[in-house]
Formats: C-alpha cells, sequence, structure tokens
C-alpha cells in the first residue's frame, strides 16, 4: 500500500467538513438532506480506511458500512416523503419557512 | 517508486480530487440540478477510493443505489424548488468557489425553437404521459423569474459565512490532528479478493441479526414513506394537513403567457 | 498484467463493442420495420448532420458530459463480456453485479444530456428514463438473480461455463421470460420507448448534434447489445455450442436474442411511463420474486450444475 | 407408517386449525351474512379441523415423535422449532382436542342468531391450534409464541362482543393480567436459552441433574416460570381476570377458561415438573399457593349469585387444587385431575349456557324450577355437578381421591383442608344446581310466551356427549391413567380417607339443598365470600394505579397509596370479618391493626399533601421562570441549531484536543 492511511482520513475528514457546511447553509430540505449524504459518506470512508489498514482479515467494517448505506437510503426515502407531504400543503420545502416551533 | 505505487498514488489523488470537489460543488453551485450531479461524482469518487482500498463489492453497492437514489432526489427537487436550472441566480453576487462551480449555467433568457422554454417553463399539463410529476414542477417555475420578484429567492441561509467558518476550522482541526498522529497500528495482512463471498458469508451468518433488522427497516421505511407521502382517500380527511397548514391559502397560481403558448404549439403536433 | 496487455485488451473490447454496436444499428431499424412498428425508439436515427442550434441555450458542463458518460458507461459493461472462456476484457470476481451498475451511467448520461440541452422534450427524457429506471431495476435484479444463484457465482464466465451441460433457459424459463421484458426496458426497446417517443421529438436525438448524436447513436445500440448478450450468457449458455467456435457461437446467440427481443416487442403497443411502473412493481416484481423461490427449490432437488 | 409421514401428521395436528382461522378471517372479508342454515358454516368448517386434528392424534396413538429444525443459528445459539408428542403432551393434546370439538359442536347452534359468527369461529380455530401448538411444543420459542397466541385468542374471544363496554374491559383486563405474568415465562426462557445456547426444551429438562445451573438460578428460574403459571391459571393473586372473563360468550368460558387454556398454567407445571423437584422452595411455594388459591376461591364460589361466575370461581378453585397436588409432589393427581375437570367443567358452562339462552338470565336469585321444563339440561348438570363434588364413580371422584390422597400423605392436616375442598365443593355447585333447577322459579321469566326449553340441536348433542363423558371419563381412565402419563402413582392413602373424600361431596351437596330451601339463595359465609373477592378485585386496581402512578408521578402517586391502602384495608377488614363471626376476642386484634391501616393512609396522605404537593408547586413554578427566559433561544430556525450543534461538537473536539497527549 503505497498510500498512507492518514491520506485516507484526511479526505474524509474534508468531506466531514463539506458536509458540514451544506447542512448549515442549505435552505432547502433536499440539500440538507444531500448534506447529511455526504458525511455519512465520510463516516463510510473511514470505516473501509481503517478496516483495510487496521483489521483486513474482519470483514464486519464492510458489514456497517452497508448498514450506514442502507440506513441513509431509508434516511431519504423517509425525508423526501416528509418533503412531498410539506410541499403539498405549503407549496415549500425551505427549512427556514417552517418555523412554527420559534419560542 | 515503483510504477505500480505510482499508478496508486494517481489513482488515489485523482479520486479524493473527485470526490472533495463533487461535494464542495454540491454545497456551492447555485443550480440544484448540478447540485445533485456533484453529489453523485463525489459518491463515485469515494466508491472509487473504495475499490482502490479492495473493497469493491461496497464501492459498486454504493455507485448503484446512489446513481438511481440521487436521480430520484434531483427530480425531487426539480419538483420542488422554485430555480432548479439556477437560471435566476445567474446574475446574483456570488463568492469565487460559488462563482466557478457555477460557470456556464444556462441562463434566463429564452431559447427560440419553437415555442420551447428553458427549465423554468417546463409544465407538465402539455405532455401526453406527463403525469402528476411533471404538474408540481411546472406549478412553481411557471413563473419564468417573473414573478418571482418579491421572493427570497437565496439557496443559502443567512448564516453561510459562519457555516464556511466552521466548516473551515473542523477540516483544520481534524486534519491537524490526524497530521500530528500519523502512527496507527496497521497490519500487514492482504484481505481476501472475493469479498462477495466474504461479506455474503458475514451478512448470512454472523450478522444476520443486523441484516434482517435492516431488512424491517427498509420495510418500515417504505411504511411510513407511502403512508406519509399519498394522498387521502377522503377528501375532507384533514388528518395529515392539519399540523402543517398554516391558516392563510397557498399563493393561486397563474398561467403564465409562456404556459399557453407551449400548450397550444403542443396541441398542434 | 502488464501496460501493453492492458493497451491490447482495451483496443480489443472497444473494437468489438464499435463493430457490434455497428451492425446493431443497421440491424435493428429492418426488423421493426419488417414488424410494423411506427414508435422506433432509439432506432429512429440521429440527424448527425442535422441544424447546429438545436439546444441553443444549454448547460455548458452537462450537455455535452451527457454522451459521453453513457458511452463510457457501455464500454465498461463490455469488458465483462465473454466471447469464449478466455476472450474476455476481464474476468471479474464479481463481474454481473459491476455489469449492472455500470450500465446504469448510460441513465445518468441520459438525464445529463436531457437536461443539459435545456430544451422542453431533452429535459423530458430525464424525468421518464428516470421513471423507467425505478420500474426496471428491481424485476431485472431478480432476473439476474435465477441465474447467478444456479450458478452460484458472479463472475460471467463461471456463469457460462455452468452452462455448459444444459442451458439456464431450459431449467428457468420463466427468469429468461422476465430478463426479455426487462432486458427491452433497460435498452428503451418497444415496447418501452417512451423516453425516445416521436411525441417528444426523439428525445435527446432531438436536441443533438454533430458528434454528440454520433455518440448516442452508438450507445443505444451498445445498449441492445450488451443486453442481448448479457442476456445469452446468463440464460443461453454463452459461447457454448458444438461444431462452431466459441465466439461465433456468442455472436449468434447474442444477434438472435436481439431479434427475438425486438420481433416480441413489436407485437405490442407502446406502454406509457405509468403502465411501465404498474406492469413493474404489479407483475414483473413478484414473478421475478416467484422465479427466486423456483430455483431455490430446483438447487435444492438437486437440479443444474 | 414411515417417521416422515409421521412427523407430517403431527405437524398437521396444530396447523390444521391455524389454517382453518386463517382462511375463516380471509373469507370474513368477503363473505355476506346469510340467514338459516348457511350461516352455520364457519362453524362446520372449524368443527372439521378440530375434529381432524384430533382423529390425527388418535391415529398416532402410543408413538413418541418428534419434528424439529433448526430456525435460526446465530453465534453458537441455535434457534430450535419443534413439536414432539411424548406421553404427556400426548395426552394433553387428545385432552384439548376432544375437549374443544364437544365445544365447537355446542357452539354451532349457540352462536347461529350472531352476528361475527365467522369471526367467531375464526378466532376459536386461532385458539384451538394454538393451544396444540402450547401442548405439543418442543422448543421454548414454539411454547413462548403458542402461549401468546393463546392469550391473544382469549382476548379477542372475551371481547367478541366488543361494542359493549364490559366486554370491552373484561377482555383488557385478562390481556393485561396476563401480559405482566407471561414477562416471567419470557425472562425465564431467554435466561436459559442464553445459557444453554439452544431452545429445546428436553436439553433444558435434561440439563437440571448436571451443575448448568446454580441451586439460586434454578429456584429463581421456578419463580419466574410460577409467575407465568399464577398469571395463566388465575392463581392468588391476579385471579381477578377470570371471573371478568365471563363476559365472553359461553362456549368460550366452556373451552378457554375453564377446560383448555387456564389449564395451561397447571400444564408447565407438570412439564416442568424436573425443575420444581429440583428447587424444593419453589415446590413449597407451589404447594401453599395453590392451597391458599383453592380454599379462598372455593369460599368465594360459595356467596356468588351468577351461574357462570360461580362456576368461573369454581374453577379457579379447582386449578388451585391441582397447583396444590403438584406442590404436594403428586404430579399425577395433578394431571388427573386437570383431565377431569375439563371434562365436568366444560359440561357445566355448556349447560350454565344452556340455561342462559332458555331461561333469559343466569341470576341464581331469580332462577329456580327449570327441571321441569328443561330435564336433559337438569340431567346434564347434574352428573357434571355430582362429578364435581366428587361421587364416586363419576369421573371427579378418581382424581380428587388422588389428591386427598397425597395430602394426607404428606400431612393429615393437609388431608383434612383437601376433603374441606372438596365439601366445599359439593356446598357451591349443590347451591348453584338446587336453585337452579329445584324448586319453583323465583321471578317470572322476562317475556311470556315460550318459557324456557331444552335446547336442540348440536348444542343438545354436545351437552349430552359431554355428560357422558363426565360420568364415564373416570372409571374409563382409571385403570390406564399411570400407563399413560409419565409419572408414578403415589402411595395411595387408607380406607378412611378414600371414604371421607367420597361422603365429604356428597355431605356438601345435601347440605347446600337444605340452605337452599331454608334460606333461598343467600349465601352461607356472608360476608366473607363477598370481602374476599372484593380484596381480590382489588389487585388489578392496585397494580393500575402503580403503574399510573409510575407515569405521572405527583397526583397518581396519592391515588396509588390510597388505592393499595384501601386495598390492604379491604384484605384486612375481610380477614377480620371472618374472624367475628367465629372469634370474638379477635376483634380487639383486627380493629387495631384496622386503625393502624388507617393512621398509615392518613400519614400518607398528609406527607403527601404538604411535602409532595407544595414541593411539586415550588418545582413547578421554577420550571416555567426557567422557561420564561430560555424561550428566545428557541428561534425555529433549523440552520440555527444545526450550527449550534456543530459548533458545540467541534468545541467538544477543541477541548479534547487540549487534553491529548
Amino acid at each position: 500500500m503505497a498510500v498512507p492511511l492518514t491520506a485516507y482520513l484526511v479526505v474524509a475528514a474534508l468531506l466531514f467538513a463539506i458536509g458540514v457546511y451544506a447542512v448549515i447553509a442549505q435552505r432547502s430540505a433536499v440539500m440538507i438532506l444531500m448534506g447529511i449524504e455526504v458525511l455519512l459518506n465520510a463516516i463510510g470512508l473511514n470505516l473501509i480506511a481503517f478496516w483495510r489498514f487496521v483489521n483486513p482479515g474482519d470483514y464486519s467494517a464492510q458489514i456497517f458500512a452497508i448498514i450506514i448505506i442502507t440506513v441513509g437510503a431509508v434516511e431519504m426515502g423517509i425525508g423526501l416523503a416528509i418533503m412531498l407531504l410539506l410541499y403539498r400543503n405549503r407549496s415549500s420545502v425551505q427549512v427556514d419557512d417552517y418555523a412554527e416551533l420559534r419560542g | 517508486m515503483s510504477l505500480g505505487e505510482m499508478a496508486e498514488w494517481f489513482a488515489f489523488l485523482v479520486l479524493a480530487l473527485i470526490s472533495l470537489a463533487g461535494a464542495l460543488g454540491m454545497a456551492t453551485t447555485m443550480s440544484m440540478f448540478r447540485s445533485g450531479i456533484f453529489l453523485m461524482a463525489s459518491f463515485i469518487g469515494v466508491a472509487g477510493l473504495f475499490i482502490l482500498l479492495s473493497a469493491d463489492l461496497l464501492g459498486l453497492l454504493q455507485i448503484m443505489m446512489y446513481i438511481g437514489g440521487m436521480l430520484v432526489m434531483i427530480l425531487f427537487m426539480v419538483l420542488f424548488s422554485m430555480d432548479p436550472g439556477g437560471a435566476m441566480m445567474a446574475d446574483m453576487k456570488m463568492s469565487l468557489v460559488e462563482r466557478f462551480f457555477s460557470l456556464g449555467l444556462s441562463s434566463g433568457k429564452k431559447d427560440d425553437g419553437g415555442g420551447d422554454m428553458e427549465h423554468g417553463g417546463h409544465d407538465g399539463g402539455g405532455m401526453e404521459h406527463g403525469g402528476d410529476g411533471g404538474d408540481g414542477g411546472g406549478m412553481e417555475h411557471g413563473g419564468d423569474g417573473g414573478d418571482g420578484g418579491g421572493m427570497d429567492m437565496s439557496m443559502t441561509t443567512p448564516v453561510k459565512g459562519w457555516a464556511a467558518l466552521l466548516g473551515l476550522a473542523n477540516g483544520a482541526l481534524l486534519t491537524g490532528l490526524l497530521l500530528l498522529r500519523p502512527a496507527w497500528p496497521e497490519s500487514t495482512e492482504q484481505p481476501n479478493p472475493d469479498s462477495a463471498e466474504q461479506i455474503g458469508n458475514l451478512l448470512m451468518g454472523k450478522y444476520m441479526m443486523a441484516f434482517e433488522g435492516a431488512g424491517l427497516l427498509i420495510l418500515i421505511g417504505i411504511f411510513g414513506a407511502v403512508l406519509i407521502g399519498r394522498t387521502s382517500r377522503y377528501p375532507d380527511d384533514r388528518s395529515r394537513t392539519a399540523y402543517v397548514t398554516v391558516d392563510a391559502p397557498p399563493p393561486e397560481v397563474e398561467e403564465s403567457a409562456g404556459d399557453v403558448v407551449a400548450r397550444d404549439s403542443k396541441e398542434g403536433d | 498484467m502488464t501496460g501493453g496487455e492492458i493497451l491490447l485488451r482495451s483496443v480489443g473490447v472497444l473494437v468489438a463493442l464499435v463493430l457490434g454496436a455497428t451492425l446493431t444499428w443497421r440491424l435493428e431499424p429492418r426488423v421493426l420495420e419488417s414488424a410494423g412498428v411506427t414508435e422506433l425508439g432509439p432506432a429512429a436515427g440521429t440527424h448527425p448532420q442535422g441544424p447546429i442550434g438545436l439546444a441553443p441555450n444549454p448547460d455548458v458542463w452537462l450537455y455535452p458530459a451527457g454522451p459521453i458518460v453513457a458511452v463510457l458507461g457501455v464500454l465498461f459493461g463490455a469488458v465483462v463480456i465473454p466471447l469464449g472462456p478466455d476472450l474476455v476484457g476481464q474476468d471479474l470476481g464479481i463481474g454481473v453485479f459491476y455489469f449492472i451498475v455500470v450500465i446504469d451511467f448510460v441513465v445518468l448520461g441520459l438525464s445529463l444530456g436531457g437536461w443539459g440541452a435545456n430544451v422542453r422534450n431533452a429535459a423530458e427524457v430525464y424525468y421518464r428514463a428516470v421513471a423507467q429506471l425505478v420500474s426496471y431495476v428491481v424485476p431485472l435484479g431478480l432476473a439476474y438473480i435465477g441465474a447467478i444463484m444456479m450458478a452460484g457465482s458472479l463472475s460471467t464466465i463461471a456463469i457460462a461455463q455452468a452452462q455448459e451441460g444444459l442451458w439456464f433457459v431450459v431449467l428457468q424459463p420463466l427468469g429468461f421470460a422476465l430478463y426479455l421484458v426487462t432486458g427491452a426496458m433497460q435498452a428503451y426497446r418497444p415496447p418501452f420507448v417512451e423516453p425516445f417517443s416521436r411525441h417528444i421529438e426523439h428525445g435527446v436525438y432531438g436536441s443533438s448534434a454533430g458528434w454528440q448524436a454520433l455518440l448516442w447513436r452508438l450507445s443505444m445500440s451498445g445498449v441492445l447489445l450488451l443486453v442481448a448478450a448479457m442476456g445469452s450468457v446468463l440464460y443461453l449458455g454463452g459461447w457454448n455450442g458444438p461444431l462452431l467456435p466459441d465466439p461465433l457461437w456468442m455472436i449468434l446467440k447474442t444477434l438472435a436474442l436481439m431479434v427475438l427481443m425486438l420481433w416480441l416487442g413489436a407485437r405490442f403497443r407502446p406502454l406509457s411511463t405509468a403502465e411501465m411502473l404498474a406492469l413493474s412493481w404489479k407483475v414483473l416484481t413478484p414473478v421475478g420474486l416467484a422465479n427466486v423461490l423456483l430455483v431455490g427449490g430446483l438447487i435444492l432437488l438437486g437440479a443444474g450444475p | 407408517m414411515t417417521a416422515g409421514i409421521q412427523s407430517a401428521l403431527l405437524l398437521m395436528v396444530p396447523i390444521l386449525p391455524l389454517a382453518t382461522a386463517g382462511g375463516l378471517a380471509l373469507a370474513g372479508l368477503f363473505a355476506r351474512s346469510g340467514d338459516g342454515r348457511l350461516r352455520r358454516w364457519p362453524g362446520w368448517v372449524a368443527l372439521a379441523s378440530s375434529a381432524f386434528s384430533l382423529g390425527i392424534l388418535l391415529l398416532l396413538w402410543g408413538r413418541e415423535i418428534e419434528v424439529s429444525g433448526e430456525w435460526l443459528g446465530v453465534s453458537g445459539l441455535a434457534v430450535t422449532v419443534a413439536l414432539e408428542s411424548t406421553e404427556l403432551t400426548y395426552f394433553l393434546a387428545v385432552l384439548v382436542a376432544s375437549i374443544s370439538t364437544l365445544v365447537i359442536l355446542y357452539s354451532i347452534k349457540y352462536m347461529e342468531t350472531e352476528a361475527g359468527v365467522i369471526r367467531f369461529f375464526a378466532e376459536l380455530a386461532l385458539f384451538v391450534g394454538a393451544m396444540l401448538a402450547l401442548v405439543l411444543a418442543g422448543s421454548w420459542i414454539v411454547l413462548f409464541s403458542a402461549w401468546e397466541f393463546v392469550g391473544l385468542a382469549s382476548f379477542l374471544l372475551i371481547g367478541f362482543w366488543y361494542r359493549e363496554a364490559a366486554s370491552r374491559r373484561a377482555a383488557q383486563r385478562a390481556f393485561l393480567m396476563t401480559r405482566v405474568a407471561d414477562m416471567g415465562l419470557l425472562l425465564a426462557w431467554l435466561h436459559v436459552t442464553m445459557r444453554l445456547h439452544t431452545s429445546r426444551i428436553d436439553a433444558f429438562l435434561g440439563s437440571l441433574g448436571t451443575p448448568a445451573f446454580t441451586e439460586a438460578e434454578l429456584l429463581i428460574l421456578a419463580l419466574l416460570f410460577l409467575l407465568a403459571v399464577v398469571g395463566k391459571s388465575a392463581q392468588l393473586p391476579l385471579t381477578a381476570w377470570l371471573p371478568a372473563a365471563m363476559a365472553g360468550p359461553t362456549p368460550v368460558s366452556a373451552l378457554i377458561h375453564s377446560a383448555t387454556m387456564v389449564a395451561a398454567g397447571v400444564f408447565l407445571l407438570l412439564r416442568l415438573f424436573p425443575l420444581y423437584e429440583a428447587s424444593p422452595w419453589a415446590l413449597t411455594l407451589v404447594l401453599w399457593l395453590g392451597l391458599a388459591g383453592a380454599v379462598v376461591a372455593a369460599i368465594v364460589a360459595t356467596g356468588q349469585n351468577d351461574l357462570k361466575r360461580l362456576l368461573a370461581w369454581s374453577t379457579i378453585s379447582q386449578l388451585g387444587e391441582m397447583v396444590f397436588a403438584i406442590g404436594l409432589g403428586a404430579p399425577l393427581a395433578g394431571a388427573y385431575h386437570l383431565a377431569t375437570h375439563s371434562v365436568f367443567k366444560s359440561t357445566l358452562f355448556l349447560t350454565a349456557g344452556a340455561v342462559d339462552h332458555g331461561a333469559g338470565t343466569r341470576d341464581l336469585s331469580q332462577l329456580g324450577g327449570l327441571r321441569r321444563s328443561m330435564p336433559l339440561t337438569a340431567a346434564v348438570f347434574g352428573l357434571a355437578a355430582l362429578a364435581l363434588a366428587g361421587v364416586p364413580p363419576l369421573s371427579g371422584f378418581w382424581s380428587e381421591d388422588l389428591i386427598v390422597a397425597a395430602a394426607a400423605a404428606k400431612h393429615p392436616a393437609l388431608g383434612l383442608v383437601s376433603v374441606g375442598l372438596v365439601l366445599l365443593a359439593g356446598l357451591y355447585i349443590g347451591r348453584a344446581g338446587v336453585a337452579t333447577f329445584l324448586g319453583t322459579r323465583r321471578s317470572p321469566p322476562p317475556q311470556e310466551g315460550a318459557g324456557p326449553k331444552d335446547p336442540g340441536g348440536s348444542m343438545m348433542l354436545a351437552m349430552l356427549l359431554g355428560g357422558a363423558a363426565a360420568a364415564l371419563t373416570g372409571l374409563l381412565l382409571h385403570p390406564a391413567v399411570e400407563g399413560l402419563l409419565p409419572f408414578a402413582k403415589e402411595s395411595g392413602a387408607g380406607a378412611a380417607w378414600r371414604i371421607a373424600a367420597g361422603i365429604a361431596g356428597l355431605v356438601g351437596l345435601l347440605a347446600a339443598w337444605l340452605l337452599v330451601r331454608s334460606k333461598g339463595t343467600a349465601s352461607l359465609f356472608e360476608p366473607l365470600p363477598r370481602l374476599l373477592e372484593r380484596a381480590l378485585e382489588a389487585v388489578p386496581e392496585l397494580g393500575m394505579r402503580t403503574a399510573e402512578a409510575s407515569s405521572f408521578p405527583l397526583p397518581r402517586f396519592e391515588a396509588a397509596l390510597d388505592g393499595g391502602a384501601q386495598a390492604a384495608r379491604g384484605l384486612v377488614l375481610a380477614l377480620t370479618g371472618g374472624a367475628q363471626r367465629s372469634e370474638a376476642f379477635l376483634d380487639g386484634v383486627a380493629l387495631a391493626g384496622v386503625r393502624a391501616v388507617e393512621g398509615v393512609t392518613e400519614l400518607t396522605e398528609r406527607t403527601e399533601s404538604r411535602v409532595f404537593g407544595r414541593g411539586g408547586d415550588r418545582a413547578a413554578e421554577l420550571l416555567s421562570l426557567a422557561g420564561a427566559r430560555l424561550r428566545p433561544a428557541q428561534t425555529g430556525r433549523v440552520y440555527l441549531y444545526t450550527l449550534g450543534l456543530f459548533l458545540w461538537t467541534f468545541g467538544t473536539a477543541v477541548v479534547s484536543l487540549l487534553f491529548w497527549r
């Protein structure tokens, strides 16, 4: 392995940082969901990188990554359904249009 | 450095660049459609990294999941958003990064190809089988940028600067931490090349409960999504509307002249 | 593998794909026209010399990316198609899965090019192609699984070798029928030509000219070719056959399957996207599950290799 | 018959009724309610499935069969699904199948005028299938799921008339109380499975001689299983659901709440008898629990005026006797009594249903003289009642004889108590029979015209079959019972005990006749039965109040304490009420007890209002003040929340960096 583990981890860290930016800075709920997907992806990359370098004999890490992908897919499905409902009721998926919980 | 190592470094750098640039593009471009495509590029880059890390099955799985998934997601964005193509953003104030990733967006001016319009003008009404999907899109951007004047068009929140700062700080902190401690307990073991069989055995053996649990989760997710997303069979059932509806009705959708022209031309052929 | 070998194989796959796609390109309209089909779909033909400015206001990144991505998808897919036990671009351990994944790039290309053209008819292709993807992807996977289960491997070579004695089409006619339908759906061939319908001026074909149109035509012919080739690997035994040399058998089977698909598809009226979705989820998916169950039973009974 | 066919047949036994239940439930979605004979088809279908199961069982006579398969194996833990037909399970399966067949036969006529008859038979078939799976279960997972399915079916059937509030409440009460007890079973079998890495029941029973479990563990397991038994068999203190369950249709009471489901608890005790043998403490507890339940329930039964409730309390008492017998270390007597009791008690319920149908009421104080208008019913009731009272040579005599013998062998005092139980049984069932069928009608029937008469058709057929069985089971079974069950026969008691047991029931019956003639339907030990009943009714109340209290602390806490105190007070009052009659000098003691309880109640109340009440007010004020201050932070802007979240994460990372070496 010519490329060291740290290189992969740095890529994952940067992906995470970009995901954080997207989640906070985007107004549309769909874009926020996409930011969350980037966060999940960064985590997955971490998992796989550690698996490859630390314990390649045990494939459990890949199972975890698969479960993360699954959870991401389910989250996307439910999130889109909720957005569909919101859109149907108020013609908007901008998150700051839903501020009823303001104290 | 041997040729193989050089090739590996090259592949790593290209893939890392794709995944990072894709993610950055997703977060900063003005076109929502492009956002989705950028995110997909990022996913494919990460999948390439997976394959480079000898997790080939997982990499392919990721590509398969997200090509279909993201295309559908982008479709939803097109339906939901004011300006999925980013045409109205073309002359807004943008930062350097945003400007780069929004380069060459189709601008707001109309084409002259026989009444066809740019994205703002897609409406489902004129299509033969366009179905309900097109309607949402047409309703929202039928206005063609003209009637969106009073609305807040920005794609980003007021705390964008803070978010950028936080993201930068986060990235710097984590990278710094990683660079400060490069020594991990690494193993020299080589993974089994047939990862599909390994994963299959684990999924059907040791992690069967987790596997079944994930299956159940998906099933429940499908149920939930269908339950939330379907329209009520009974028009006076307010059970699903009561919680989010405000008293003021949504603004009326007016058919702009463009729509009528488009529809006429459609019926003509 | 040395660098030279990689280069050789790449050129080989490329040449084989281009030749096959050209053959398909010539053959397909004749079959369809002889069957009297009015909705030709991707076989309708592009106009590479057509007027410039079909897409006057495109997205400069996405529009040209479309056909390139689609052709790349086809090219990558061709890598795992075997013409003989040793005559294959690269025998991957997870070959079939890889094939399913990279063929999806064609849909991605259609979406990119369709949206990027910024013309109503082309953008409509995007919606329809995605809906079609959603409708075929699950039953198609189930049709693959039948063969995979019986062969016990994801490698295309291993699947073909498993059918040396008996083709899987004999053991699982249901799976084969399912593959015919979903394969036609994946290749946008009749009766599933919605994204290339006449009513939207043949979709992206209508908004492309020049090299883009050429690439679109190539990728669409290539998809049909690959779907037929994969079908003959999965269900018709690949290169296996008496007397004739291996590659010839494979080519013959591929062409025969292609003609069969087109000929069968021509018997039906074009389906709308909604009808396609209904067909997929109400009929094809249950049939696919039933096929998996049947194959499982057959394996338990000791039938097959 | 090859082994494969045998296994398939054994599998058919529970699956046939279950499949019938599913089919009927599906048919219920589409079927239109016809009328007349057409409406009986669901009953015939259910009857056929039950009879087929019985037939298959009889076909498998004398064979030890086992069907098992591994359902899933996860990291060394084998979850097995198994059915097995051994002596004990086969015996009970035949019992369940025959009584079910009898009761379904009865219900065809009984339910023909009801709406929702398809639903009724679907639920009944579900019950039969689940019960058969329960007794035949060879692995914990099958046992437990069948146990829960039986509970579910019972819930559905008690609540069959779900439009009536009483039915709904009774169903909920039964469901909740048994569910609480089922926790015992769940915990116990999960523990056993985790420890032994297999869910086979015989693996557990086989491990009892080995040091796989410590003694304390065995005791805890035995107590947990006992909790499940107490819930399912309505033993002390969880008795209250069974009388309430009489809100369901009568065939349901006959099948579920007398013969089969409540016997599941006793069955579990029998199945796990080696465990209790290995844990003497638990066995002693079983003994006293059973004895107390039997005595208390018998006393309560003497005071009941509702015929079905009387039979329900009698069932509790008889189940207590079985538990008592097992506690004595005489499982044969318990199993034998389980069989005979099932037969005669279900017959009694069937006749009670006929009385209800014919006379329009079940209230003893309004019945009377029915022997003239319903002679066959009266005869069947009489036979079954004599069997219950242990009159030789009817079925009850033989099993009660065994119990008395075992008790006397343990200690003469226990023998005396068990003879007393037989006497009490004669007393209450005699009172019921005399008040219903002899004398004259105490109040006119609600509508003039037809007047009460014997039921016809399948109801009568089932009742006659039941009566015959009640009379003959003992005689037929007695010579063979030892060979049919895997338990050894205890040494018989002397002739004196046998005679005493035979006579006690007759004495009771006679006393009841005299009493009813002289005092009408007034109960004998009043007010003891009423007080005991009320105290037992307070148990679920106590549980519910405690549960409520734990969810909404302050106001409910008081109520819970009140309820608990009242329940305790009721108990004390009841006990002292009994003492007053016999021993006057105990009055003072009892009164002191009452005072003490009242004092505690008052103290609790005062503490509650002073400490908790005022403290709660202060806390609430503080919270609302803090809330007002914090409210502006709630902006409703999601991006601000996420910003805060990630700022926090970032801060944590920075702080952890400071401590990083």
